[in-house]
């Protein structure tokens, strides 16, 4: 019988769960460790190198050696701490890392091998031969390595995020942050109130101290109850505080629904919250530490806070005959609190002399071994253990921006140094003050404080309770024996790997962190750090501070990845941007691409095409024979304005801007400041002061900052106004021979070639309705491309299908722009790298000199300009039935294929429907004058090699006929 | 005894003596575990500085050890001291995500990381350490026509280069990691390049091994010795100020990554790099989930499990100057929006720890290994993060560099003027933004 | 990190793009004698002072302001933000 | 065939609809022309006084305000955009050229973006989900631009219980569906 009275469980309602497959019962209050401690379940767990079988030894977040699988199926959840798990019905958790079972665990041979397995040892060996560490060391140790498994299957649980604002974040619920909480939420400051518990109340909720004459628990639940009542307070329990980042942001992740069987529908199972905060307490309490001794980790040895808590809070009894090894007056507390709910407690007292040497019981404990102060050694059976080194206070978040903590002689442990954090203060336990009063008074004054930085006024009021020192002499390992006295329990590093460390010279702390595994474990070290570091010091003759200081980096305890990913998964990763055309290219059944955020069609599939080449094919060849139809919205468009804008242009452009007439379009090139090309479109001169540049569809938003940035940054007096409107703006290409006679079916003008020539541009009305005609060409053919108000872009493309089905007009995806442009030597994405200059893409004559343009300078570099670089050119198959393929390199005739015979590579590979066989264009060295030449196209990682005759890289209509026709 | 026999090996000294050093083995391991651990010696002296050496190799990383191990190892130098302000190996070779490559794509880099890869597949034999040099395989994964074109231009250079790399299709993937999400992306997989050879390397142990070869042959590691500033008279350097007092030196190697700017600042130089802070993230130990390294192609994401089980993922820069070793919540975010959408299973999976490493970020996203205009003064720097994989090649030439004064073969290119003169190796195609590489 | 933008009030600074040294204000005269030189030191070479740092941030996802912060490089603290703008002009730039 | 063009919704719908979750209502609006307008460099004092003659308000950083026709918000420093009733102001810019002349720049924008307006009775509750905007201090009349979702979008308070959302209209569904998600999480 292990649950005895008293406790927070609501013992009304029962709730069943199974660990390993066995059923148990509990209640709602408990968490799985509790309820597992109150049906006699000592052992949840084996360590991580060793296999030692391991019981709870914490009641908190801090657990090393509790951790189960929690769940199953696509819910299951690895390495879940059992001290924080708060019970449900249905739960089901196995115990990790044992095979077969958790009693018989066969690889706890590890743990009768331990000798060779000392810290380090893997550096060592496992050298030769070389071939087998892949092979064969290598994958026995990975499957060794590990606790619990992921399902691999994709988890079915949604996340959310949000962001709150507040004056003051309280991190941690106990007696100073409610106390912290309290005096700014009376004052009227906005507070959030985030503890990691599902109860607020901290320790008070595990001890039977009490506050103004109540009991603690009562005092906080009585607290909680007014906080709640106020509005500018949001209470958040079950919401831990991962980290603390700049300028007063914290993360905190809220466990939603992990209390819950699964999440309700619609709701998230955790949320991740940003806060913004002007202040913030850190309150969260102080970690117990345990005392080092032979077989210190034996399920039934715990923490004595912990043992008291499971008896207090919980109303479970671990053992009923118990012992309790301190340094310190809190370990007598846990003697008193047991005494009084009729359990058997003995009381070793390490200030006295006597210590624990050693402990037995196999899967649980026994009996300790007590050698007293006079040298006399005797054995006391019980069934637990509490172990209390002191306290270490929670300073965790305090030491995220890397702020070095300072050592306290009078609690033996380290505190929060000032002004670790901008904005941030400690307050109770986390800052050292250990006792009840403490907490409450500096709660209240760090709020006081706090709020008078904000300007409000706010007055303590501080109830009567305990103010006891904690009168601890250290102790932090016995000195005892040739066995292993474990430091961190889940990853099994003992005394003796800090002493092997020591030897070895690993004597910093980082390098006896990372060179015995010490403190890496998922607990992330909260109950071995600090011992470790004074087994250290002890060692080096140093003191604990001059040996080290252990800080420490977010989260506070693990955090789900989902919850860090929130909404942003699967299809919602990013949003999606539609074009104009999209309801009734999905009509049609097009095949859709991304490009960038946008999806656009990449072909449109007629009935009876059973290749996407046939689709394609028909596009162009259609497209070229009489008219195509594209959606090309995707171009970013940018309004430029003022008295200034053509000056400006001709700065951000590197050809000559200033001269372009209203109702004209020109191709302009737009390089970085380093000379390389950055991006290329048209701008089009709509009026005396306004121009609309079109960009690339990648770079449309790069570019409006780059603009954004010359006209502020650099020349702030150019009176030029910038806007997007890219999405304003449905816009269509209309290609081909009948591209004219199809749009004068629509449009209410006269765009005769006289009219409205090559590289016109005008508003215009389709229909009534407003409109913009740019006479542009990006195919080769006679072209142009007419924008509407985006919300009659459904209504142009069927418009524009209407008027084309007599000419049997297509609609043209993005493969047969594509292959288009490659026919009409357009450079596009894949030679417009980023490594590319203007020279590079045969642009170079289009840098003006005569003007200063970003890029121009740096352009005329030697490098930039070797007559040996790269040049565009044209390739085909010298075998017109032979694939050229996009990324494979030139070579010559009969030359290795090795890197100083590498003479460039094809760029862009199409299928010319037109011409009837693939073409290309590619970089190649001194390619400006090597037209004719066969070289030769070789893809190593297909194995394919094809001979090719170097050519124009316009293929189609190299004079430009067409265009202008 | 007859253990020694295999226990130790002599070393011959620079002061012409033989000393005795421990070698590493399994057989060693064994006897020491039954005679209770008690013949193991430090892995390194903790060396005092001596008035003056031939070379100081300045910052006790990876790079620096690497540089002193072979200066003393391959060039048969002596006299040399690695001074570091800390302790060695707590820079970015003891933060970063482990992964080693050769899968560049430029002549100017390409041989360097094949030298630098060939380097790690005998080191552990040639320092006698195990770093658990273990080549999984690394898929880079592409989503789009265009980034496929682009992986098969730099996997045919990579081979020409001597290096191996193959292009896999979506099914060869989804066999290899069947729990991506092929079938409900935003951006769907459409492939990966893939080089075998590339994998993990243990990463403290590098610096460790390095610390231990260096050390044997003779070379003063010396931590806990800050460089305050260089001594300079004539344009030439003739020493290092130190917080333990001036060290006199012929030649000064600066290898500090991520103080790069700061340290040669001492010597009045403004350098073309920006220090950012990248992070870095390790999950809970999980059983076996991920056996070689990913980077998904569609968002800043990379991953690889290590030997100890953690899921050790990264992903973009924090994007701001900084020499703080931390970084804000947006990355960490956009990270693990990355993994989620690649692999919606590890939404259970738990990260354990974040941190920072300063980066020294150039401005082509390439390192420079050069002399200086200051005879004796010689940089090793701008690494971007990119710098782990390089380490045994970074030390190697920079080693070549010091003791010969020519580059050595793979690392021409990695002059400062290549700035002026147009030269930039600029992978990523970003231009004069450190920030974007 | 929060920048305090000089007309919006305090902001994240995920609505901000980051561009780099503030000394970009000062770019060289394309067409004066000598400035290939002035342009590679320009483009290229950099202080990264590790403490307090003038930068350029660009306000994309708010009101298209680009700002010269001010920010120590070592504790990220900003003391000053302002519109680059004014800086540039104040610091010569005209058109 | 001389039909007229005939417009959809950012949604693509015919007409706008609205949706109902729990408390929340959210309604794609169609009834609003938007044009920006920027004043000319040295044309600030010209373009205030001549916009205060028109009855076109120019609210400050942050903010939007109304008017009888026109109302406005604060897009940037001397930029504005413009709202107006669309059945009256299709074509704004046509009938803001005239009367700003030379002193301002003048871009359509009626259809760049989606307009979505939420009401709800606790709106921060909603929007805390959504973006990192302190929707609980900014009373009515508050108007800015932040990020949903990776979406630039504006959020202006028309009233305590009413919200406006100006998303680019080409990812409509994409801020539909993270406003109806967020208001499933939420309520």
């Amino acid at each position: 019988m292990s649950r005895i009275s008293g406790g927070q469980i609501d013992r009304s309602k029962t709730l069943r769960f199974s660990f390993d497959g066995v059923s148990y019962t509990g209640h709602p209050g408990d968490t799985l460790a509790s309820a597992l401690l109150a049906n006699n379940v000592r052992l949840m767990g084996r360590s991580f190198k060793y296999h030692r079988p391991r019981g709870v030894i914490s009641a908190g977040s801090e657990e090393p050696n509790a951790i189960v699988e929690l769940r199953s199926g696509a819910r299951q959840e690895p390495n879940t701490r059992a001290t924080v798990i708060e019970l449900f019905d249905g739960l089901q958790a196995q115990s990790q890392n044992r095979w077969p079972s958790l009693k018989f665990d066969a690889m706890a041979i590890n743990d009768r091998l331990s000798p060779f397995f000392a810290a380090g040892f893997y550096y060592k060996t496992f050298m030769w031969p070389a071939a087998f560490w892949e092979k064969i060391y290598e994958p026995i140790i990975r499957r060794a390595a590990g606790l619990g498994s992921l399902s691999k299957q994709d988890d079915p649980d949604t996340y959310d995020k949000g962001f709150l604002h507040c004056d003051l974040l309280i991190i941690g619920a106990g007696p100073a942050g409610l106390s912290a909480a309290l005096t700014a939420g009376r004052a009227g400051a906005r507070v959030i109130l985030a503890d990691e518990d599902f109860r607020m109340g901290g320790r008070l909720n595990a001890e039977t101290l009490e506050i103004g004459g109540a009991s603690g628990a009562d005092w906080a639940a009585k607290t909680v109850l007014e906080l709640g009542s106020m509005p500018n307070v949001r209470l958040m329990p079950r919401s831990t505080v991962m980290g603390a980042f700049d300028h007063g942001i914290y993360g905190a992740v809220e466990r939603v629904s992990d209390h819950l069987a699964e999440p309700l529908p619609g709701k998230p199972r955790q949320t991740l919250w940003r806060i913004y905060t002007k202040h913030a307490i850190l309150a969260a309490g102080a970690t117990e530490r345990p005392i080092a001794f032979e077989n210190n980790d034996r399920p039934g040895i715990m923490l004595a806070g912990a043992l008291r808590a499971y008896a207090n809070r919980w109303g479970v009894a671990v053992g009923e005959k118990v012992a309790v090894f301190t340094n310190n007056d809190d370990g007598l507390r846990t003697v008193a609190d047991l005494k009084a709910k009729g359990l058997d407690v003995t009381l070793i007292d390490a200030r006295k002399g006597d210590e624990i040497i050693d402990s037995a019981g196999r899967l649980g404990l026994k009996s300790i071994t007590i050698r007293r102060a006079n040298g006399q050694t005797e054995t006391l059976h019980v069934t637990a253990l509490g172990v209390s080194g002191g306290w270490n206070p929670s300073l965790n978040i305090a030491s995220n921006h890397r702020g070095r903590p300072i050592w306290d002689d009078q609690i033996a442990a380290f505190i929060p140094a000032p002004e670790s954090i901008a904005g941030l203060t400690c307050a109770g336990a986390a800052a050292g003050a250990m006792s009840t009063h403490a907490a409450l008074t500096t709660g209240a004054n760090h709020a006081i404080a706090a709020l008078a930085d904000l300007g409000l006024n706010a007055i303590a009021d501080i109830p009567q309770a305990e103010d006891a020192p904690l009168n601890l002499t250290p102790a932090w390992y016995v000195h005892s024996g040739k066995g292993r006295a474990w430091v961190d329990q889940q990853n099994d590093v003992t005394v003796k790997d800090v002493k092997l460390a020591k030897q070895e010279g690993f004597v910093s702390v980082e390098h006896l962190k990372r060179y015995t595994t010490l403190g890496m474990a998922t607990d992330q070290g909260k109950t071995s750090n600090v011992l470790g570091l004074a087994v250290m010091a002890e060692l080096t003759g140093k003191s604990i501070p001059e040996t080290g200081t252990t800080i420490y980096r977010p989260p506070y305890t693990p955090v789900a990845m989902g919850v860090l990913g929130g909404r942003a998964r699967g299809h919602d990763f990013k949003p999606i941007r539609q074009t104009p055309s999209h309801k009734w290219a999905t009509e049609q059944g097009a095949i859709f691409v991304e490009v960038g955020y946008w999806l656009r069609a990449q072909w449109l599939p007629r009935a009876g095409e059973t290749t996407w080449r046939q689709s394609v094919d028909r596009e162009v060849l259609q497209t070229r024979k009489s008219a195509g139809i594209c959606d090309v919205t995707t171009l970013g468009k940018i309004d430029i304005q003022g008295t200034d804008a053509g000056l400006f242009l001709d700065r951000v452009y590197a050809n000559t801007f200033g001269s372009l007439a209203v109702g004209k379009v020109r191709y302009g090139l737009m390089l970085r400041e380093d000379g390389m090309v950055m991006d290329d479109g048209t701008t089009a001169r709509l009026g005396q002061n306004e121009y609309v540049m079109t960009t690339t569809t990648a770079n449309a938003v790069p570019v409006f900052r780059h603009l954004e940035y010359c006209r502020q940054v650099l020349w702030p007096d150019l009176d030029v106004q910038l806007i997007s409107t890219t999405e304003a703006w449905a816009q269509y290409s209309v290609a081909g021979p009948n591209a004219r006679k199809l749009l004068e079916k629509l449009v209410d003008q006269d765009i005769s070639d006289a009219a409205f020539p090559y590289m016109a541009c005008g508003a215009i009305t389709v229909q009534g309705t407003r409109a913009r005609l740019f006479r542009i060409s990006f195919s080769g053919e006679l072209a142009y491309e007419i924008a509407v108000p985006t919300r009659y872009g459904d209504a142009m493309i069927r418009a524009l299908v209407e008027a084309g089905r007599e000419f049997d007009a297509v609609v043209y995806g993005t493969e047969a722009l594509g292959v288009m442009r490659v026919e009409k030597g357009h450079v596009a994405g894949n030679e417009l790298n980023g490594q590319s200059s203007a020279l590079n893409m045969g642009l170079g004559k289009m840098v003006s000199r005569k003007k200063d343009s970003i890029g121009m300078v740096l352009s005329q570099r030697e490098g930039m300009t070797a007559p040996n670089g790269y040049r565009l050119v044209g390739v085909k198959p010298v075998n017109p039935s032979e694939t050229l393929t996009a990324g494979a390199h030139f070579l010559a005739k009969g030359a290795a294929a090795l890197a100083e015979n590498d003479g460039g590579w094809l760029t862009s590979v199409v299928y010319s429907p037109h011409l009837g066989h693939s073409i290309a264009l590619g970089y190649l060295k001194s390619g400006d004058n090597r037209k004719g030449e066969r070289l030769r196209s070789v893809n190593l990682l297909a194995n394919t090699d094809v001979e090719v005759e170097i050519v124009s890289p316009h293929f189609v209509d190299p004079e430009g006929e067409r265009l202008r026709g | 005894m007859k253990a020694q026999s295999f226990r130790l090996r002599p070393i011959l000294t620079q002061d012409g003596t033989w000393e005795y050093h421990m070698r590493y083995s399994g057989f060693r391991v064994i006897a020491e575990a039954l005679t209770g651990h008690k013949g193991w010696k430090p892995a390194w002296r903790d060396a005092a500085p001596q008035a003056a050496y031939d070379y100081i190799i300045v910052g006790g990383g990876g790079h620096g050890l690497a540089t002193a191990y072979y200066l003393a190892k391959e060039f048969k130098q002596a006299r040399i001291a690695v001074v570091e302000k800390g302790w060695i190996g707590g820079g970015n070779v003891g933060r970063n995500t482990t992964i080693v490559r050769s899968n560049y794509l430029l002549d100017g880099n390409q041989p360097f990381y094949e030298f630098s890869m060939k380097l790690w597949e005998g080191l552990e034999q040639d320092f006698n350490y195990n770093a658990m040099v273990s080549q999984r395989g690394i898929i880079n994964l592409f989503h789009t026509d265009g980034q496929r074109d682009a992986y098969t231009r730099r996997g045919n250079a990579m081979i020409m280069h001597g290096a191996d790399a193959e292009l896999l299709n979506k099914e060869q993937v989804r066999k290899m990691y069947p729990y991506l999400n092929f079938d409900n992306a935003r951006f769907p997989i459409k492939g990966a390049l893939m080089q075998r050879r590339g994998g993990t390397v243990r990463h403290d142990a590098v610096a460790w091994g390095y610390a231990r070869g260096a050390d044997q042959r003779g070379v003063d590691i010396i931590q806990n010795c800050e460089v305050l500033g260089m001594r300079i008279e004539n344009g030439r350097v003739l020493g290092v100020e130190t917080s333990r007092g001036f060290i006199g030196a012929k030649k000064v190697g600066v290898a500090v990554a991520g103080s790069s700017s700061k340290v040669m600042a001492g010597a009045g130089m403004r350098l073309p790099m920006e220090s950012h802070v990248l992070q870095a993230f390790v999950s809970e130990g999980l059983k076996p989930l991920i056996d070689g390294v990913m980077t998904y192609g569609a968002g800043h994401f990379y991953v690889s499990q290590s030997d100890k089980a953690g899921l050790v993922v990264g992903g973009d820069i924090d994007g701001y100057n900084t020499y703080a070793q931390r970084g804000n919540l947006p990355v960490v975010e956009d990270v693990a929006e990355g993994g989620m959408s690649l692999m919606p299973m590890i939404g259970r999976a738990r990260l354990l720890r974040m941190w920072g490493g300063i980066m020294d970020m150039s401005m082509d996203g390439s390192p420079i290994i050069d002399k200086t205009h200051i005879a004796g003064l010689y940089f090793n720097g701008g690494w971007c993060y990119g710098g782990f994989k390089a380490t045994p090649a970074s030390g190697f030439v920079f080693a070549h560099l010091l003791a010969k004064d020519t580059p050595h073969s793979t690392a021409t290119a990695y002059r400062f003027d290549r700035f002026a003169k147009g030269l930039m190796i600029d992978e990523k195609g970003q231009g004069a933004q450190p920030n974007l590489h | 990190m929060i920048i305090n933008h000089p007309l919006l009030g305090p902001r994240d600074s995920q609505e901000f793009v980051y561009l780099g040294d503030a000394a970009l204000i000062h770019r060289p005269d394309g067409m004066a004698d000598g400035s290939l030189d002035k342009f590679i030191d320009y483009a290229y070479l950099r202080d990264n002072p590790a403490g307090e740092h003038r930068e350029l941030w660009y306000h994309e996802q708010g009101d298209r302001s680009w700002l010269v912060v001010t920010r120590n490089t070592v504790t990220h603290e900003i003391t000053a933000v302002e519109l680059a703008r004014d800086v540039a002009r104040r610091e010569g730039r005209s058109k | 065939m001389a039909n007229p063009l005939k417009s959809l919704t950012p949604l693509g719908h015919d007409a706008p609809i609205t949706e109902t979750i729990g408390a929340v209502t959210i309604t794609e609006n169609t009834g609003t022309a938007l044009a920006s307008l920027a004043a000319r460099l040295g044309y600030e004092v010209e373009v205030a006084s001549i916009a205060q003659t028109a009855a076109i308000p120019l609210p400050g950083p942050g903010r939007i305000e109304f008017a009888e026709t026109y109302a406005a918000i604060w897009l940037g420093p001397e930029q504005w955009m413009i709202e107006a009733p669309f059945a009256t102001h299709e074509d704004i810019t046509a009938i803001l050229k005239p009367i700003f002349t030379e002193t301002a720049s003048i871009t359509e924008q009626t259809d760049a973006w989606v307009r979505f307006d939420i009401t709800a009775p606790d709106l921060p509750a909603l929007f805390e989900r959504l973006f990192n905007y302190d929707l609980r201090r900014a009373g009515v009349g508050a108007a800015t631009r932040t990020v949903i979702d990776h979406l630039g979008c504006y959020v202006i308070r028309r009233a305590d219980t009413e919200v406006s959302i100006l998303g680019p209209r080409s990812s409509a569904h994409s801020l539909h569906h993270a406003l109806t998600t967020a208001a499933k999480a939420t309520f």
